[in-house]
């Protein structure tokens, strides 16, 4: 069963379908989500460290401030459940939304 | 300029040193009990204060360091494991920790560092304590219960503080996600 | 700044757009979402207390079990802007993984 | 049937009890130590046990507990704060707490139980333990001090259990919203 991901390692994730290092990660999500989720440094160096440990990120060649880090095919999978998961709650949300301002 | 100060309260001493900063000091140190400052412009930068995990060394400690300042923080000062940051206000608000559970977990390291010390000083002040109940020539000890008495009455304050706050956040996490 | 609703708190304010008692919530939204939402009693329990110190829901008249709870218009602000959010997220996440389905 | 037996550890009573319910015996009532069953169709319920918060009376604990039985779910007994709840296997999957926030806050609860009751046993123990060292004559607290010592060791293990239990949780909700 898939459970819902917290926003911040969703868009860590996103992120990662390119590699990147951490300062570019919280850039490419401030810019995606128009200023709206301003990942903070020790939130995002906590997140990729689980990240790794459930191997749904990994490193490439790089070490301290130049190391980067990328989606493994396993956390592609997860996104991709984690895309359906939304889906599910933007319909549902848009049809109660939308049959309440009908009346 | 120095100042001198004692803070119990990290959030206190971290508002007080954004206040300095409001005015044009700008933290440089702190040399038990002495606070150190420069003049700079007004409001150019934010600080904010971190007790790192375990005793703030090691490669687990610098690699964090390490990457807080690839993203543009600087690392003012670190004495142990607690270290002030500032980042130039023209970047934008800085917060280390931006959701709810992160937020979380950096208090409840706070929380056991705090808890810890009070339970060991009041252990020994009992102890001590005890043991002169029945022999008051102890002088000694009479001491030694009466400063573990302080020091644990003394980190009620913070460990109360700290309570709280985890209160507070835990009731945001059981409804918001971050 | 809207910050993100877990996915019961989400499904419980949606449900109330209509008065429903407890267990009516845990029903629906367990039909709404195919089986994949099971809001346990306690859980349902718990929010629905905390939703209502935050005034984004109410009680009807009704006592005990036959108490039913409706969504205040300050909860379908909530709501709506939870929407907006969603909606975000999922047209950031359905474009990275299209790209990717390209390539 | 009856059955004599002792559990420390909460989780581990709930995983017996619906153990016996899956070979047909259906837990009736626990009166310590004696726990009683009936016998029924193998596998016909699943069982959870919760502690209440408080002493688990007043308005509030019979509210929840009313909430809860409109869902369907029986109570089977209510000691004090404890509570044996069960439900038809018929109606699926049976979870009282079905998100990590919730889940951690009830570990929460149990956990502030558990360490209120070791601390109190630890500072009993370290008071009589220290007059004792002063006058061996005292045998009356000797004996306290045994008991207060063996309730603090007997009580580890399930503190230890709990913490465990916390600190998966909080691992999952660092990177899960639920």
């Amino acid at each position: 069963m898939q459970q819902p991901l917290t926003e911040g390692v969703y868009y860590i994730l996103l992120a990662l379908y390119e590699p990147r290092h951490g300062y570019g990660i919280m850039q490419i999500v401030e810019e995606w989500s128009d200023g709206r989720v301003k990942l903070g440094a020790g939130t995002t160096y906590g997140a990729l460290k689980n990240l790794q440990e459930k191997k749904f990120i990994e490193t490439l060649a790089g070490e301290g401030r130049k190391k980067e880090y990328v989606i493994t095919s396993l956390g592609k999978q997860i996104v991709e459940a984690e895309v359906t998961r939304i889906k599910e709650l933007y319909n549902n949300g848009r049809k109660i939304i939308k049959a309440e301002g009908d009346l | 300029m120095r100042k001198f100060k004692i803070f119990m309260d990290d959030a206190k001493e971290e508002q007080w040193i954004n206040d300095m900063a409001s005015q044009g000091w700008h933290f440089k140190s702190f040399n038990f009990p002495l606070y150190s400052f420069d003049k700079g412009e007004p409001a150019e930068y934010e600080y904010r204060t971190e007790m790192l995990e375990g005793f703030g060394y090691g490669k687990a400690a610098n690699e964090y360091l390490d990457f807080v300042q690839s993203t543009g923080i600087e690392v003012v000062q670190k004495r142990f494991n607690w270290v002030y940051f500032r980042q130039h206000k023209s970047k934008g608000n800085f917060e280390l920790y931006s959701d709810q559970s992160s937020k979380l977990s950096y208090i409840n390291r706070i929380f056991t560092i705090y808890s810890t010390l009070a339970v060991l000083n009041l252990i020994a002040a009992i102890i001590n304590g005890s043991v002169l109940l029945l022999d008051e020539s102890l002088r000694f000890n009479s001491f030694i219960a009466g400063l573990n008495t302080g020091v644990f009455i003394a980190l009620l304050y913070p460990l109360a503080k700290t309570v709280y706050r985890k209160q507070n956040l835990k009731r945001e996490i059981a409804m918001y996600e971050k």
